[in-house]
């Protein structure tokens, strides 16, 4: 088909973020789309200047990875006027804009969490758990829901408890940091029977901070956290981490199926193409997937 | 009128600059010069135009408040806490919030003052407070789906081709022109510049300088209130982490377009302008599309350089027939 | 800014000691050190360990800032040279990858010190464009990832001990006693002050102030340079997105709460490191704290607020007050 | 007290006025009284007190103790503002005005004519014009202030404090960079508003002035009121005692008269030198152990002239010579290099360094110089200070404190100081003895003719004739920015001085090779 699709980026804060941009624009390559990318370094007004440029350029379809779920309904409906379907990726808006995008290609954030903490109280097996939590960025639509998800999914596990819970900000050098003050003041990480990171940046950091702190991650402490991203199975390999949950960087694939199918037949899309949310653990061959992943461009 | 011209020298020079930069876009790209794109460089950056309006006075009086775009996050927030959950009507909630900026600008103007502290760290600390309230309100993001929310967003003038002059457009307009008669024909504009001149003449020139920094700071941090209010219509929503490093923005968009950063020189007209060209490289760069995130960066700086580099030469130009003291360099 | 008689700065290091009062507060074992793999360990530790790299970048802020001017771009400088190092770690010796490193840090000082110095374009401003595309450069060198490394000799810039003393601590008073014989066992302290109190004045003296420009801007991208090294041997990896990201904001506080005018002039290269580390040590109290990280930017301002009014000449320096005691026993007012 | 049977109830009245800074006592229970139309000297040695205690009057120095009543009522002003409002307008020793500001927007900061709010800028321009006009400046007074030379701020200054002051108008050393007919246009404006009822306080160091308009005289020395008296019964000689408190050694006879002809080396030779818009090509030759003396109106260009010759400014036609050799100054570290010297005129902005201390001060010209690498040590800059101190007696003689914390007399000598520790071939004294004291200036006269005569070339511009003659080999006269007139000899005498001035353009010819 010959398209012009724009998409407008959340920015490039993470490996995750970068392999996503990588992987959309191979996936428009196979298609033979022409597609246009505008960063918008996690800024929601720069989002909506994107949609606003686009529709001004008048581009066949827009992709949005929305910063942050409210807020959108006004430029949607710019985008909507001018009849031009717009889809979202990776994250989901505020319900109240249901009719204002063609489809949404996401993960459920909130599952995610709840299958981390789902895997948590399986391994933990009964046993009096003590959980440090690294939470993304304050205010960060999916740092609030992986760890409403993982309270969820701890729940119901009394023996599992979350004893701190700070911001790593989701990234390697904070993750670390928090970590050692979270190892000084659990008594030297004694207390610390696993780790919780909302993404897997933090863990590798968390990781590192646990290593110099003479305890062994993988084996003393349990760690889960999520992304998938390939550092992390590199860490599973070597026993250093227990467990991750796979977020997908290919959002973008379904999402150029969907609106391919729905110019050219004008078949409707569900409201809701869910991802998988796949949970990995040393048992499944960590050094293979890293083989698979590294050259995403994580 | 000779000294006039050549007082306004900077502002030309940005002019001058932006026409250019708009003329190559349009003869790059065939749907950059339409009126859309106009309208949307205006809809679009509204609420930093009027927080850099407030950021002149600010930078012309010898100081800096950094805590603009906290201010901004913090009133989505309240405003959507307000009329969602506590039920105010939404024009009590604009004024009421617009109070609380104001008090909030008093209290920085007040410690800059009082306490003779460094408004960049009295602000900065300002900034940290209002982020670090608004998360303490909320760290969700709130829709606003109150009628008049509704009402303002869909309002518009509308012209051929899509193209609509907003509600904060307006709003904006209005600001930069009070913000000009204010400037540049007042008593009140007059001791800003003065202070920015010199604090000590100003002080033993008999112009009460505390009552002038308190207002100049409740001014900036209405401003940023009223930018606040702009955005969330703009966004029908209130969120903690919006509009996070506005500040930085504006302070270039200021300096940009011509005000000097140490204070007693500049114009609101160049402020506006310095927003429309950071504007028009960023929807450059949304039409180009083809740039990696960090060409993208790459490039924003480069423009960023040509545009500061055309204007500095420019400026040069236009002073070469005036006297300027060699080998003394600030 | 109001002259004052030369004091010295006790009022920062008061403020230092009473927040680390305030984290033993918060937490008991604050002050416990143990000796973990021959290197010191404890939360003391890491105050002084996690505050490296911005007082790396005060170091080179502070003359920038007594020059009247700011740099901005050092966030983004640390990301390029963190992201130059790591690259080239595990295929290149040592120094190759620092002299890459620091070469890279010293051009883009070079390139903001032109700016400012020969095209004459406002500081904020010249840093600025740095400050965008630098970032953007750093990302392009890591296309965007997170590049790791394996080679122990950068680690150990990182997470390595001389002495017991955590690496980055070691380079921190290295670089900031190399800095100190440079500009206060030259007179290039001096004349930087001058340019910075009157730049006018200055140039009349015979000063070279565009040389001596060029020359802080180069310095600051210098510091900044060995901190992006530090960070990104502290994590193994360099993280281009991240790297550095917004600590030209923690710096210029840093140099502010040690006690430089922002408008240039007398300033205390010493006592900047002094306002990272106060820094630092706030940042891990409210870790160790445990209160939940919404409230972490409210208890900054608190502190932050608190630290300056104290030191504040119309309260008449309280903290100084107290230092007033150890004042007296030191003789002159050298600063340095 | 004196009797006051024949003067009125005092306007102002000062009683106990006390000050000290970190242990420094300025003031030390000082008295002042001032009359309804009268104009009262205070005076005192640099350093004395006189600034201080006029900025305590004011409230911009927050005094320790002592009460202050304007017409008998106790009064405290806690700020210039409120003293304004009080009636008592000020003009500070250094100008105190918004540079940036056009010159109407300064004489009428804060009280601009407005109609509904808005600033008439038009009428106040009209009115800047003619309040300027009482002053015989006619200048375009939208143009920022900063674009006029500081005696032109000075006028600018006054002016507004005159058209401001309702009930008492202090000038503090108005007169230090006027030429005699700016100050005789002061004094008449002062005398028309004395007669209106105003009082007057005047702080100079010209006794000339004193004894020409003021009625009374009060004498502060060191922070304490050494005495007070109407000017009738303090002849000169007693006040100069009073004031110094010891007898001045007269310095100010005329110098020794130079053999014509006897050879000297040239140290720099000028030749059609000069800058477009700024000043016309001229040619100057300056010698060593030969003071050639600058003398013209306000703005006439004596200040561009050796901005030129040092290089603070370009110049864009013409030729230099240093020693025999063609150079080119671009830049005043160039004209370092070729032992150039250069003490502004403005001593604020382009002088001292507020913030570093009187030692650094006078270090900075000579270390600039030896450049950064070679650090003077510690000792050398204390001995540097030290002899200065003691050579000029700069008070408080203490090298340690930041120069902006000195008297205005005082940082006028650190910046002396700072360029006669380079030991210059050339120096260039833009207004030397700008705000110096009776006893001081003296020694200054007679430190630049030992200068002179250890072979120092020396290039002076004065506003104060008197001192010009006393001292100059010959006289450049400058009008219109143009060079006009060479005076050698027996030409040099304030009388011929002041007539080439005034005389009508070429009526002097000016030959290039004149001397
Ligand atoms: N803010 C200050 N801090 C410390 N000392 C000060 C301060 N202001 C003035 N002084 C000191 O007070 C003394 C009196 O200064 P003042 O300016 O009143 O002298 P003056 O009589 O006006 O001299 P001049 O004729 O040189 O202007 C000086 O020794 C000066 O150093
Ligand atoms: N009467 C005037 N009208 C207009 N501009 C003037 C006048 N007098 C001075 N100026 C301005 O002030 C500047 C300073 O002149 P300059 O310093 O060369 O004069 P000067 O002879 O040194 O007199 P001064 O005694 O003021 O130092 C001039 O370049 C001019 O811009
Ligand atoms: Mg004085
Ligand atoms: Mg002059």
């Amino acid at each position: 088909a010959d398209m012009t699709i724009g998409f407008s980026q959340i920015g490039s804060e993470s490996g995750w973020r970068a392999a996503e941009t990588t992987v959309s624009k191979a996936e428009a390559k196979k298609r033979n789309i022409n597609f246009k990318i505008a960063d918008a370094q996690q800024k929601q007004e720069n989002q909506i200047k994107a949609i606003r440029s686009f529709v001004a350029q008048g581009v066949d379809a827009i992709f949005l990875a929305p910063v942050v779920a409210t807020g959108w309904d006004s430029v949607l409906k710019e985008a909507q006027e001018a009849k031009i379907p717009v889809v979202l990726l990776d994250r989901d808006i505020d319900p109240a804009g249901k009719d204002l995008y063609l489809t949404a290609v996401t993960s459920d954030s909130v599952h995610e969490g709840k299958v981390a903490g789902e895997w948590l109280v399986k391994t933990a097996a009964g046993k009096p758990c003590n959980v440090v939590e690294l939470q993304g960025t304050v205010g960060a639509s999916v740092a609030t829901n992986r760890k409403k998800g993982f309270e969820d999914g701890i729940a119901g596990a009394s023996n599992v408890k979350i004893v701190r819970s700070q911001t790593g900000d989701f990234t390697r050098a904070k993750g670390k940091e928090v970590m050692e003050s979270f190892i000084k003041a659990e008594g030297g990480g004694k207390n610390i029977c696993a780790v919780y990171a909302h993404n897997d940046d933090m863990m590798v950091g968390a990781i590192q901070a646990m290593k110099e702190a003479g305890l062994k991650p993988g084996t003393e402490v349990l760690t889960v956290s999520i992304d998938a991203v390939p550092d992390i199975f590199k860490a599973m390999a070597a026993g250093e981490a227990n467990a991750t949950v796979e977020l997908t960087p290919n959002m973008a694939g379904p999402a150029f199926d969907a609106i391919i199918a729905f110019k050219d037949k004008g078949t409707m899309p569900p409201k809701w193409i869910q991802t998988e949310s796949k949970l990995y653990t040393q048992a499944d061959n960590p050094m293979a997937v890293y083989e698979s992943k590294k050259d995403l461009g994580y | 009128m000779i000294r006039f011209l050549s007082r306004l020298t900077p502002v030309l020079a940005t002019a001058a600059v932006f026409l250019a930069g708009f003329v190559v876009c349009s003869l790059i790209y065939p749907n950059f010069a339409s009126l859309r794109v106009v309208m949307n460089l205006l809809t679009d950056n509204a609420f930093l135009v009027i927080v850099a309006v407030g950021m002149t006075f600010v930078i012309i009086s010898g100081g800096i408040d950094l805590s603009v775009g906290s201010v901004i996050g913090f009133t989505t927030v309240f405003l959507a806490l307000a009329i969602e959950r506590w039920g105010v009507p939404p024009l009590w909630a604009f004024v009421l919030i617009l109070v609380i900026c104001a008090a909030f600008g008093a209290c920085m103007g007040a410690i800059i003052q009082y306490f003779e502290l460094p408004a960049f760290i009295v602000t900065l600390a300002g900034m940290f407070l209002a982020r670090g309230v608004s998360f303490l309100l909320s760290t969700e993001s709130l829709p606003i789906t109150a009628d008049l929310y509704a009402h303002l967003s869909d309002h518009a003038l509308r012209f051929e081709g899509g193209a609509r002059l907003t509600v904060p457009a307006l709003v904006m307009l209005a600001v930069v022109i009070g913000g000009m008669v204010l400037l540049h024909l007042t008593r009140f504009g007059a001791n800003v510049y003065a202070l920015g001149g010199s604090r000590t003449a100003t002080g033993l020139m008999g112009i009460n300088v505390a009552r002038t920094t308190v207002l100049i700071y409740i001014l900036s941090s209405v401003l940023a209130g009223l930018a606040g209010i702009v955005f969330s219509l703009y966004t029908s929503s209130g969120y903690s982490l919006s509009a996070v490093g506005v500040e930085l923005d504006a302070i270039a968009a200021v300096v940009i377009g011509g005000t000097l950063l140490s204070g007693g020189y500049g114009f609101i007209f160049g402020s506006f302008l310095g927003v429309m060209i950071q504007g028009l490289i960023q929807t450059y760069i949304s039409f180009d599309g083809m740039l990696s995130s960090w060409w993208a960066k790459i490039a924003t700086g480069l423009l960023l350089f040509a545009f500061i580099a055309f204007q500095q030469l420019t400026l040069h130009l236009a002073r070469r027939s005036r006297r300027a003291p060699a080998g003394v360099h600030p | 800014m109001a002259l004052r008689l030369p004091r010295i700065g006790t009022s920062q290091i008061v403020a230092l000691g009473l927040i680390l009062v305030a984290n033993w507060i918060v937490s008991p074992q604050f002050f416990d050190i143990r000796v973990q793999d021959g290197r010191l360990f404890g939360s003391l530790i890491d105050v002084f360990n996690r505050g490296a790299p911005v007082a790396l970048l005060s170091i080179g802020m502070v003359l920038v800032i007594a020059m009247r001017g700011i740099d901005l771009s050092v966030g983004a400088v640390m990301a390029i040279c963190g992201a130059i190092a790591a690259s080239l770690a595990d295929t290149h010796s040592l120094p190759v990858v620092l002299a890459a490193a620091l070469g890279a840090g010293l051009l883009c000082g070079l390139w903001n010190g032109l700016l400012v110095a020969v095209l004459g374009i406002q500081p904020i401003v010249a840093t600025l464009i740095l400050m965008v595309a630098g970032r953007g450069i750093a990302q392009l060198i890591t296309e965007g990832r997170i590049v790791t490394f394996t080679s122990p000799d950068l680690a150990f810039l990182g997470g390595g001990s001389v002495l017991g003393l955590p690496t980055p601590v070691v380079l921190t008073l290295g670089m900031m006693a190399l800095t100190l014989a440079l500009v206060r066992g030259t007179a290039l302290g001096l004349m930087i002050e001058a340019t910075g109190g009157n730049p006018r004045a200055s140039a009349l003296a015979g000063i070279g102030t565009r040389f001596i420009t060029v020359g802080v801007y180069v310095w600051s991208g210098l510091c900044a340079a060995l901190a992006g090294i530090v960070a990104s041997a502290d994590i193994l990896g360099a993280d281009a997105n991240n790297a550095g990201l917004w600590l030209e904001l923690d710096a210029i506080l840093a140099v502010v709460i040690g006690g430089t005018s922002l408008f240039g002039g007398r300033f205390s290269i010493i006592l900047a490191v002094v306002g990272a580390f106060i820094i630092q040590a706030m940042n891990t109290g409210i870790l160790l704290s445990g209160f939940p990280p919404e409230t972490n930017l409210v208890v900054k301002a608190v502190v932050v607020l608190t630290v300056l009014l104290a030191q504040s000449p119309r309260l008449g320096g309280h903290f100084a007050g107290i230092g007033v005691l150890f004042k007296r026993s030191k003789s002159g007012g050298k600063r340095s | 007290m004196h009797a006051t049977e024949t003067l009125p109830p005092p306007l102002l009245a000062l009683t106990g006025f006390s000050k000290s800074f970190a242990g420094f006592v300025a003031l030390d229970h000082v008295d002042f009284t001032l009359h309804a139309g009268e104009i009262h000297a205070l005076l005192g040695e640099n350093g004395a007190g006189k600034s201080t205690l006029i900025k305590a009057m004011t409230g911009v120095v927050h005094r320790d103790a002592g009460t202050l009543r304007l017409d008998g009522v106790a009064i405290a002003p806690r700020s210039a503002e409120e003293a304004v409002r009080a009636g008592i307008a000020t003009v500070y020793q250094e100008v105190n005005l918004a540079p940036n500001l056009s010159v109407a927007q300064n004489l009428f900061l804060g009280r601009q004519p407005t109609r509904f709010g808005l600033v008439r800028e038009g009428e106040m321009r009209r009115r800047a014009r003619a309040l300027l006009g009482e002053f015989g400046l006619s200048i375009d007074v939208s143009a920022p202030l900063e674009s006029y030379s500081v005696a032109i701020q000075h006028i600018v200054a006054i002016a507004r404090a005159v058209d401001q002051s309702a009930r008492v108008l202090i000038l503090d050393e108005p007169t230090a960079s006027l030429d005699a007919h700016e100050v005789e246009v002061l004094f008449a404006v002062m005398r028309q508003l004395t007669s209106r009822g105003i009082g007057i306080v005047f702080v100079t160091h010209f006794l000339d002035q004193v004894y020409a308009v003021c009625d009374r005289i009060t004498v502060l020395r060191n922070g304490r009121l050494a005495g007070s008296a109407p000017v009738d019964e303090l002849p000169r000689l007693d006040l100069v005692r009073l004031m110094l408190g010891r007898e001045l050694s007269e310095a100010t006879s005329r110098r020794p008269p130079v053999v014509e002809g006897e050879a000297r080396a040239d140290v720099a030779t000028f030749r059609g030198v000069g800058k477009a818009g700024t000043i016309a090509p001229f040619d100057l030759a300056l010698r060593a152990g030969h003071v050639v003396g600058l003398a013209g109106l306000l703005g006439s260009g004596r200040t561009e002239t050796v901005r030129l010759v040092f290089g603070a400014e370009r110049a864009d036609c013409g030729a230099a010579e240093v020693a025999g050799r063609a150079v080119s100054i671009g830049s005043p570290r160039e004209a370092m290099a070729l032992g150039f010297g250069y003490c502004p005129e403005e001593r604020k902005t382009e002088g001292i360094v507020a913030e570093l201390t009187v030692r650094e001060n006078i270090a900075l010209a000579l270390q600039a110089r030896r450049g950064a690498l070679s650090p003077l040590s510690r000792r050398e800059q204390d001995a540097l200070a030290a002899k200065f101190i003691g050579l000029l007696d700069i008070r408080p003689p203490d090298p340690e404190r930041p120069v902006g914390l000195l008297s205005g007399g005082n940082q006028q000598k650190v910046l002396l100081a700072r360029w006669l520790a380079t030991a210059p071939r050339l120096l260039i004294l833009d207004e030397p003895t700008r705000g110096i004291d009776v006893g001081a200036h003296a020694e200054i006269i007679g430190l630049i003719r030992n200068l002179c005569r250890e072979g120092m070339a020396l290039l002076v511009v004065s506003s104060e004739l008197e001192e010009l003659v006393t001292y100059a080999d010959e006289v450049v006269v400058l009008r219109d920015r143009a060079h006009v007139a060479r005076l050698t000899g027996a030409q040099i005498e304030v009388s011929t001085i002041l007539a080439t001035i005034a005389e009508a353009p070429s009526s002097v010819p000016l030959s290039a090779d004149a001397a």
